[in-house]
């Protein structure tokens, strides 16, 4: 019973500050990948929020939610990144026929 | 190689079975029981890298523990207090790794550890740029990694 | 009586498949045999129904509305029935000659069939609601005989003027009929007779007056709705002939006879039918002396005198129906003639403008005959039958007992009026001068000028021998009436009688007007300038604002924009849901009976409230659809809190997706402008929290509700032992509710293909029509 | 995007995905899990390989286009319901369920092969969506 | 907890909304992800909410023994998110085939079809 | 088998689709099973609609879980005779589709896509159970959706953006009625619902869902104020699209209506007067937009709002006269107004465009197909003795027993400028000297098809045309057939006895 | 003696995960931000996992924490490298106290291919540009 009470009233909390200040770099930015990296740090705090309430709940089935957190949370920062490469290019390519205009 | 390891896993599970209890620390006891087994009856014949590795394999993870922690402490000494101590840079490591899966799992566990984030590697597959923390001098941080985590992983895996 | 009404119908469609065959060339008075025949077959009833003898016939139809087509002949029904079909017959053999050569005589031909057998069937309806069908079927026939000229501009105009008016007159039949109906608890007029009392007590008498007066009015073209009549006379003139004088505008008469015994003998009845009548006869009398057109003519002398009919069955005595049965007689023979007559000018001179027309005797005798014997008729000069006829309408304005003299006025103001009408349109093109340019006019074919002669010749024969039609038709029609007849007797000669001298006075000063007063331009010119005040232009306009408050209305609803049609559809959820969720409920909420709030619980959500705000707020594009991430994450997290593991599951993962396929579509795009404006935003912003605060409310209503959970209870007990799974929700996505799940993969898979063809498909200009 | 690092992670990653959504896909009748995780899963590990190798190398892997699977997944689910229908006139989807117990799956029963075809659905039009938007991309 | 929640899920139906009145394409997407994900919410909350207890029949037990959460709504809002997936996945595609065919993401300019009647 | 005869149209509709994709790229293929699958779909609903007139209502308890524990399914004498109907319109669009879709739109799915959205409508009108109908809503909305953007020209992807958008509304505000009303009565079958929900004692919220229900609905049906998807976009698919859209998918959502008021929130006075409220301005809503578009489909696009209102008066009203006249009313606006875009489409394939101005001379050229459109046109005005008219008789009486006058009137006006815009519509584009279109290339005219695709066109407008014909003959047949549908939503017990029978 | 153990394993990944999480937000660029991250929560949520393995003490817990903190291990320095890249595309500058940067100038700028310093050549501008289009997924 100790247990379940200390990981309610300690780590709990301090896990849930931790994901306030991810949060907080989330709004502050400054730049999209900035944003990408705290929604990835989001989630994987999200898998020990998860791994922490399976243990308070004595419910080890939450425990599949974070494997596949753990799986395919990866994705959306795979996705993203090759966002930000693929609008890196559409700009560069912009400047590029600007320039060529120019001359 | 591969065979053997599977002859293991597969021993251990019959150690599992046979004894009926199915916690981990069983399979753990299974695992090193049937190692030893396996190490005994196949002395001598040739084939012994597996026996090696196995050893160098479970020293490696306690190395990569220990690096992992220790710099782990050192980001979060600089994290806490308000000064940062940091001197970054982007470095350019040479690599002696060829393979893909070589070069992957190098970066990967570069990156894990504290300090350094394998950005990319080279087309050539020559090269591999790394983002340092802690960057003092650069030769120094090369050598380290070179004679670290390259050493150690080729060893293994070659 | 059924046959002779499909007969028409029959024949009808027999010419639309066949048609071009059967009338072409000289088998195209072939038609004319159809009404001929049943013109025949009617008169055998004359006897019958002399002898006070009403033939009736049921046929069952739609028994659960009580609906039949129940069909009586009687006085007033023959009368009309001879009529459309003896007048119909000289119409189709005077049409074969006048639209000869006419490349859609058939459908002609078949539009005047349909006509002539829906008048029958109206006529000869007892059932209210039978009737009104077969009033509507002649709307829609005489829609398609004015438009026949459809090309024409002026003509498809008329046609849809007077469709608009009658067809409104049909829907408040239509509603008359049914409300008699509710009141009697039967649509069979002779049933209705029965229970005329609970008509004339009903609440509804004056709903039932008005809707019928609209019918009556509308079609009958009494004031102000006539206005459709002179446009309708763009129709060839057959149909002038044979709807705007002699039948269908009578319909509204026979309308008004039929049920002046069951609604009748009413202040409200009498007195709107008298000064309706009054003023459509004498405005449009007046109106007679401006048209230069002998069609325009002869429209408003049409009117005038529908406008007497209307007047004499407000009248209300034995007399004025006695007036009102014989002048339809009389008005028919005589107005007739005088659109025939119209019409072979028209057809030989190739011009009906009467102020070109003179000498024209010369040319076309037996023409000009006819349109005299009319014109006599029609001024009511003894001997003919327009004298007897004028004679009873005196008498029955004389005996009345209030206002006798005044209205007595108006009639002869009226008569004067119309006879100069009858020799302006009967007399005028055949006397004096032929004009050289008329000279070489060809003498008319037989079947143009024989049947005017005919009915104008008929015209004298009852004249002088009224009795001929005295115990035949005259007597049953009052008979229908329900009033006494036995002291009816037409005669021509009275004696020397206060009405014989007003007769005299009526002639002589017809005449005199005739000699004095030509038709001409400048009068038509003169009476256009008062055309803004016509009831016609008053409603042209009030359709013109119609029209224009439709594309406005229109306009405003469907402005095009997609954020005014969302914006009107949740006003009108919230201000509904608002009205009944606050109106009156004591808002009480159970608090106690909530969950106790945890730290990790308020930590997600804060990030859920503020990931909203950045989504809500976001500068670009994506850190929108990064925090939509979060967004869907963060509730992913309630899930697992609140024991949905497979929710939060699937939410994640389909997030995931959601995230992918946006970052796979979104760098084609254009900037990410914020388009609206800062009050637009302030608005959306209230009307938005206004929803979402009543869906607030109301989620924290139903919380304070109890629950029913019979169903998950039997879920939790028969998920393993029935269906053999311990995950209750999958067990109930595939078993329980599993057609939910067969349904939704087929969703997905339809979306899969919708996508696939958004974007694989792209028409080439040669595909786009090409088959 | 086609970097070392990534595509080595991938090739490595797919089978694990993949067999981890099988896993997923038979085991939730029981726990968490099913037909929709699984074929989402699926899909998920095709879509990474995609991003690594480029489209063609996964379109190469599949052999045929991913929209086939979705009239085969339909057919499974439908069968899987009509079966008793054709076979035993009772009602659309009512399970059936064989009598004894295989040992990783627990009972197999019609219910089994219904959120097969949802697992075959998803993945054919998970895939179908997202490769034709990378290909008109 | 059911009142924040019940006040959340307000918030989700205003937000939605509120995306949903703006000009840009993409925000009207955001906003009906926004709004969905509300009603889905509204539906397990309604259902009523329970903690640390889902509804899976433990290990060595052939019924519920204890407390546990309601599948019902569970199951609701599974299939209402899948359906809601195709959905969301077919307009997303309509935004990028929209701004191929008219281009633009701004939704006052669509209604060129509209138009034509004033 | 026989047992499960109710499901069999069903479960046809979703064969057929399944089958269709698998010859994904053989549209000829497709065509030959989409129009024998027409025929026997026919055949199915009619052997189910003569099972539920000679035995009574029918139900299959899906997955064999009695009621309310699984899902129903239900077919009573309304079900029964709109699951026919929509059989015959898909018959006959099927045919109209083979002839005049174009083969670009058929590789990429259309038929698979049309026989889901079959299924949809079919299902939505047999089921029981009040999430599941959503769940058919969706799959008719997402087909719709597909049909709607397939071949994206500009104008169809932006008729398509308002569609999707105010559709997907509609489906959550009907999502979030699903969500009360569970947390209410904590139960989805109608049946167990129209036992439960009457019980609530809190009336107000029940007032509320019924709201939900009645703007989510309202939306789908298109009344007045919630119709703008549908001006805005039906007249931008293929005119085979468009047919079934126009005869069915509002019609759906009139039904959902029907079923939510008669078996589940009755009696409600507040509710009855805003349907009628909103019936009397959808009538003139629809009716004077009518008057004032320029396009053959605009204008039958706003004819469907307009008569959309004659339904919910009657809905309003609900006495079993109202009832009856709105059942007549549905039958016969189903057939009317899938052949009136039939006939878009073949004035379009005859002269290259639907724009009022630049048509003409039709009835010149084409009488005998003039009189065919005509017929149609006669049933869609209500001239009597054709089929519009004798639901209105009904309408009419039932106001006046109600002594409703507003609405009365509105039938008026509503009738009344149905028959202008008719007879305007009949002027302009048949009537009318038409201008010379310049001849278009690549476009082929209907003149210039061979006598197959010829028969393929007309053979399903003649076909709905009878059907028509033989609604307003046969009135008598029709009127029994709605007097016995409208005592049936009346007596609501009939149904939940069906559903439950253990309850008694 | 599990729960001491719990406690240790527990106490220790959050403070790391804090740890990371005041770095993440201290840090003065984004480079610096992703290397902090990477580490600290890899071996955080391994410690919690690894508390929750033996809370549990079941096989079938235990392989699922295995599966989790091997699929960690595995992807997240690859997410590192993948957003990292990016970032440095998207113009990312490092922070002011840096003291080398030597990959500039070695990417490719339009193919986005890295050099490796040795053998530098300059491609083909056109080549670049018809792999490009040719490349769907990428
Ligand atoms: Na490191
Ligand atoms: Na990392």
């Amino acid at each position: 019973m100790i247990i379940e009470e200390y990981l309610y009233y300690i780590i709990l909390p301090i896990l849930a500050v931790s994901v306030l200040l991810v949060f907080c770099r989330f709004v502050m930015g400054p730049s999209i990948a900035d944003r990408v990296v705290a929604l990835d740090l989001l989630i994987t705090i999200g898998i020990t929020l998860i791994a922490i309430y399976s243990i308070v709940y004595d419910q080890s089935t939450f425990l599949d939610i974070a494997m596949i957190l753990g799986l395919i949370a990866f994705l959306s920062t795979v996705a993203f990144s090759y966002y930000l490469e693929k609008r890196n290019r559409k700009k560069r390519e912009k400047q590029q026929r600007e320039e060529q205009q120019d001359e | 190689m591969k065979n053997r390891f599977l002859s293991n896993i597969l021993l251990t599970f019959i150690w599992v079975a046979i004894t009926g209890s199915f916690e981990f620390a069983n399979y753990l006891f299974g695992f090193i029981l049937s190692f030893i087994i396996m190490y005994v009856i196949t002395k001598g014949r040739g084939s012994a890298k597996y026996f090696k590795i196995v050893p160098k394999l479970i020293g490696f993870i306690f190395f990569f523990l220990w690096e992992l922690l220790k710099a782990n402490l050192q980001v979060a000494y600089d994290v806490v207090t308000p000064t940062f101590y940091m001197t970054p840079g982007i470095v350019r490591v040479p690599l002696d790794a060829e393979t893909n899966l070589e070069i992957t799992l190098l970066a990967n566990l570069i990156t894990l550890t504290p300090g350094t984030l394998s950005l990319d590697v080279s087309d050539d597959r020559k090269v591999l740029y790394v983002h340092a923390m802690y960057l003092k001098d650069k030769q120094d941080f090369i050598d380290d990694i070179k004679n670290g985590f390259e050493k150690r992983l080729l060893e293994i895996l070659r | 009586m059924l046959i002779a009404i499909l007969t028409g119908f029959v024949f009808a469609i027999l010419l639309f498949f066949g048609g071009k065959n059967i009338v072409s060339g000289k088998l195209a008075l072939l038609p004319a045999l159809i009404p001929l025949s049943l013109f025949i077959y009617f008169v055998r009833f004359i006897k019958d129904i002399s002898n006070n003898e009403i033939v009736h016939k049921t046929y069952e139809w739609i028994p659960s509305l009580g609906i039949n087509l129940s069909f009586t002949l009687d006085g007033l029904s023959l009368l009309f029935s001879l009529m459309i079909t003896g007048i119909g017959t000289l119409v189709f053999a005077y049409t074969s000659a006048y639209l000869k050569g006419n490349n859609y005589l058939d459908r002609f031909y078949g539009y005047l069939a349909v006509f002539m057998a829906a008048m029958l069937g109206l006529v000869l309806s007892d059932n209210l609601i039978s009737l009104f069908v077969f009033w509507e079927l002649t709307s829609i026939s005489s829609f398609f005989l004015i438009g026949f000229n459809n090309t024409s501009l002026a003509s498809r105009k008329s046609a849809f003027t007077a469709l608009g008016i009658t067809g409104l007159g049909g829907l408040l039949l239509l509603a008359g009929g049914l409300v008699l109906g509710s009141i009697t608890g039967t649509y069979d007029i002779s049933e209705m007779l029965q229970h005329k009392d609970l008509i004339a007590n009903s609440d509804y008498y004056l709903l039932v007056g008005c809707l019928i007066f609209g019918a009556a009015f509308t079609k009958s073209a009494q004031f102000p709705f006539h206005f459709w009549l002179p446009g309708a006379m763009k129709a060839p003139t057959p149909v002038s002939t044979y709807l705007h004088s002699a039948t269908m505008v009578k319909a509204g008469i026979y309308l008004l006879f039929r049920l002046s015994p069951l609604m009748g003998s009413t202040n409200f009845w009498n007195t709107t039918l008298t000064i309706v009548g009054l003023i459509t006869m004498v405005y449009s009398a007046f109106h007679c002396l401006f048209r230069t057109d002998m069609k325009g003519v002869l429209a408003y002398s049409t009117i005038s005198a529908l406008g007497i009919l209307v007047f004499l069955i407000g009248l209300g005595t034995q007399e004025s129906f006695l007036a009102a049965g014989v002048f339809i007689i009389v008005h028919a023979l005589y107005k007739a003639t005088l659109f025939m007559v119209t019409g072979v000018v028209d057809h030989q001179a190739g011009t009906r403008d009467i102020t070109q027309l003179s000498g024209l005797r010369k040319v076309m005798l037996p023409v000009a005959i006819a349109g005299i014997l009319a014109a006599i008729s029609n001024a009511g000069i003894p001997p003919s039958i327009g004298f007897v006829g004028k004679d009873l309408i005196y008498e029955g304005t004389l005996h009345l007992e209030n206002s006798a003299i005044l209205l007595t006025a108006f009639a002869i103001i009226t008569n004067v009026l119309i006879s100069y009408a009858g020799y302006v349109a009967g007399v005028k093109p055949f006397v004096g001068k032929l004009p050289e340019k008329f000279e070489k006019v060809k003498f008319p074919h037989f079947l143009l000028w024989f049947p005017p002669v005919l009915l104008a010749v008929a015209g004298f024969v009852f004249g002088v021998f009224p009795f001929l039609l005295q115990d035949s038709l005259v007597k049953p029609i009052v008979q229908t009436t329900g009033l006494n007849t036995s002291e009816i007797h037409l005669k021509l000669w009275h004696g020397f009688t206060p009405v014989l001298g007003l007769s005299a006075l009526t002639i002589g000063s017809g005449l005199l007007l005739y000699f004095l007063l030509k038709p001409s331009k400048k009068l038509e010119q003169f009476i256009a300038k008062f055309d803004k005040l016509s009831p016609k232009s008053i409603i042209e306009n009030v359709v013109l604002g119609f029209t224009n408050f439709s594309g406005f209305w229109t306009s405003t609803f469907q402005s095009g924009y997609l954020r005014n049609y969302i914006s009107i559809i949740v006003l009108f959820l919230i201000s509904l849901m608002g009205f009944t969720l606050l109106d009156g409920t004591t808002y009480k909420v159970d608090y106690s009976s909530f969950a106790r709030i945890t730290v990790y619980e308020v930590v997600i959500l804060t990030i859920l409230v503020l990931s909203i705000g950045l989504i809500v707020f976001a500068k670009s594009r994506l850190a929108a659809v990064v925090s939509t991430g979060i967004m869907g994450y963060s509730i992913c997290l309630l899930f697992v809190f609140y024991s949905a593991p497979d929710l939060a599951m699937t939410q994640f993962a389909i997030d995931t997706l959601t995230v992918i396929l946006f970052v796979l579509v979104l760098y084609k795009l254009p900037k990410y402008l914020n388009l609206s404006d800062y009050k637009m935003r302030i608005r959306d912003g209230i009307l938005s929290i206004a929803f979402g605060g009543l869906i607030s409310i109301l989620a924290l209503e139903v919380l304070a509700q109890p629950v029913n959970s019979e169903i998950s209870d039997f879920y939790a007990k028969n998920s393993y032992l029935l269906a053999h799974g311990k995950n209750v929700v999958n067990v109930i996505l595939v078993d329980f509710r599993g057609a939910d799940t067969m349904v939704e993969i087929s969703v997905l898979a339809i979306s899969a293909i919708g996508v696939f063809g958004l974007l694989k498909l792209r028409l080439k200009s040669v595909e786009r029509f090409q088959k | 995007m086609k970097t070392l690092i990534l595509r080595t992670a991938s090739n490595y990653l797919l089978p694990i995905l993949l067999l981890f959504s099988i896993f997923i896909l038979l085991r939730g009748h029981y726990l968490p899990g099913g037909g929709f995780v699984g074929g989402l899963i699926a899909s998920i590990a095709f879509v990474l390989h995609a991003f690594a190798n480029g489209l063609k190398d996964t379109k190469k892997l599949l052999k045929f286009h991913p929209g086939f699977l979705m009239p085969i997944g339909l057919a499974v689910s439908f069968l899987a319901g009509l079966l008793p229908v054709i076979g035993f006139d009772e009602p659309f989807m009512t399970g059936l369920w064989m009598h004894d117990t295989i040992p990783v799956l627990g009972a197999l029963g019609t219910a089994m092969f219904f959120d097969i075809g949802v697992y075959i659905v998803v993945q054919g039009v998970t895939l179908t969506i997202i490769f034709t938007i990378s290909e008109s991309a | 907890m059911e009142f924040l929640l019940a006040i959340i899920t307000g918030l989700l139906y205003a937000a939605g909304l509120y995306m949903m009145l703006r000009r840009s394409m993409v925000k009207l997407i955001i906003g009906l992800i926004i709004i969905s994900n509300g009603a889905n919410l509204l539906i397990f909350l309604l259902g009523r909410i329970t903690k640390g207890h889902p509804p899976i029949i433990p290990d060595g037990s052939k019924v519920f023994t204890e407390i546990y959460a309601d599948p019902v709504p569970q199951a609701l809002i599974l299939t209402a998110i899948v359906i809601s997936f195709g959905l969301q996945s077919f307009a997303i595609i309509l935004i990028k085939r929209a701004y191929q065919a008219v281009k633009t993401d701004d939704l006052d300019e669509m209604n060129t079809i509209e138009e034509e009647i004033k | 088998m026989t047992q499960q005869l109710l499901l069999y149209p069903l479960l046809f509709q979703l064969f057929l689709s399944i089958l269709l994709m698998f010859f994904w790229k053989k549209i000829e293929t497709q065509k030959i099973i989409s129009i024998v699958g027409g025929f026997i779909g026919v055949f199915l609903s009619a052997l189910l609609f003569y099972k539920v007139w000679h035995y009574g209502t029918q139900t299959v308890q899906a997955a064999n879980w009695e009621a309310p524990y699984g899902i129903t399914f239900v077919a009573d004498t309304l079900s029964a005779t709109l699951v026919l109907l929509t059989a015959i319109a898909g018959m006959a669009v099927s045919f109209f589709s083979a002839a005049s879709v174009i083969p670009a739109r058929l590789r990429f799915g259309y038929f698979p896509i049309y026989h889901f959205l079959l299924l949809g409508l079919t299902g939505a009108f047999l089921t029981g159970d009040i999430f599941n109908l959503y769940v058919w809503f969706e799959i008719i909305i997402i087909s719709s959706f597909v049909l709607i953007t397939l071949g994206g020209e500009k104008a169809q992807i932006e008729g398509a953006v308002k569609y999707f958008t105010l559709n997907i509304l509609a489906s959550i505000i009907f999502l979030t009625a699903i969500a009360v009303l569970y947390g209410l009565a904590g139960s989805l079958n109608m049946a167990d619902l129209a036992v439960l929900v009457p019980q609530l004692k809190n009336r107000h919220l029940v007032e509320v869902t019924a709201i939900l229900f009645l703007v989510g609905f309202g939306i789908k049906s298109a009344v007045f104020p919630l119709y703008f998807w549908l001006p805005a976009s039906y007249h931008t698919p293929p005119s085979a699209v468009a047919a079934i859209f126009g005869g069915l998918l509002t019609k759906v959502g009139v039904y959902a209506l029907i079923r939510i008021f008669s078996l589940i929130f009755l009696d409600n006075e507040f509710l009855n007067d805003l349907l009628i409220v909103i019936a009397v301005l959808t009538l003139f809503s629809g009716a004077i937009g009518a008057l004032v578009q320029k396009n053959v489909r605009k204008i039958f696009s706003y004819l469907i709002i307009c008569h959309i209102g004659f339904m919910i008066g009657g809905l309003g009203m609900f006495t079993k006269v109202a009832l009856a006249g709105m059942v007549f009313y549905l039958i016969h606006d189903i057939m009317v107004k899938t052949n009136l875009f039939m006939i878009s489409g073949l004035i379009y394939r005859i002269k290259g465009t639907n724009n009022v101005k630049l048509l003409g001379d039709l009835y010149d050229k084409y009488p005998k197909l003039s009189l065919l459109m005509f017929i149609p046109l006669l049933s869609l005005i209500g001239v009597p003795p054709f089929s519009g008219f004798w639901p209105k008789v009904s309408l009419i009486i039932a106001t006046l027993n109600e002594k409703n006058y507003v609405l009365l009137g509105a039938i008026i006006l509503g009738s009344l400028l149905t028959l202008l815009v008719v007879a305007k519509l009949w002027s302009e584009v048949f009537w009318k000297k038409g201008e010379e279109l310049p001849v278009r290339k690549h476009f082929l005219y209907f003149k210039q098809m061979d006598k197959a695709r010829k028969f393929q066109f007309l053979a399903p407008i003649v076909m709905l045309a009878g059907v028509s014909l033989y609604i307003g003959f046969g009135a008598e047949h029709m009127q029994q057939l709605s007097n016995r549908i409208a005592s049936e939503l009346i007596n609501n017990q009939q149904y939940i006895d069906a559903v439950m029978p253990q309850n008694n | 003696m599990s729960n001491i153990l719990i406690i240790i394993l527990s106490s220790l990944g959050a403070i790391f995960i804090l740890l990371a999480a005041i770095g993440f937000v201290r840090m003065p660029d984004t480079y610096l931000r992703i290397s902090v991250t990477t580490k600290a929560v890899t071996l955080g949520v391994g410690l919690i996992l690894a508390s929750a393995a033996v809370y549990f003490d079941d096989l079938s817990v235990t392989s699922r924490v295995l599966a989790i903190v091997l699929f960690i291990i595995l992807t997240s320095p690859v997410g590192a490298h993948l957003i990292g890249r990016a970032s440095y595309f998207s113009g990312n500058k490092m922070w002011g106290k840096s003291i080398t940067d030597e990959l500039d100038g070695k990417y490719q700028p339009n193919s986005h291919k890295l050099s490796s310093g040795e053998e530098f050549e300059d491609e083909d501008e056109e080549e670049d540009k018809t792999e490009h289009k040719k490349s769907d997924l990428l």
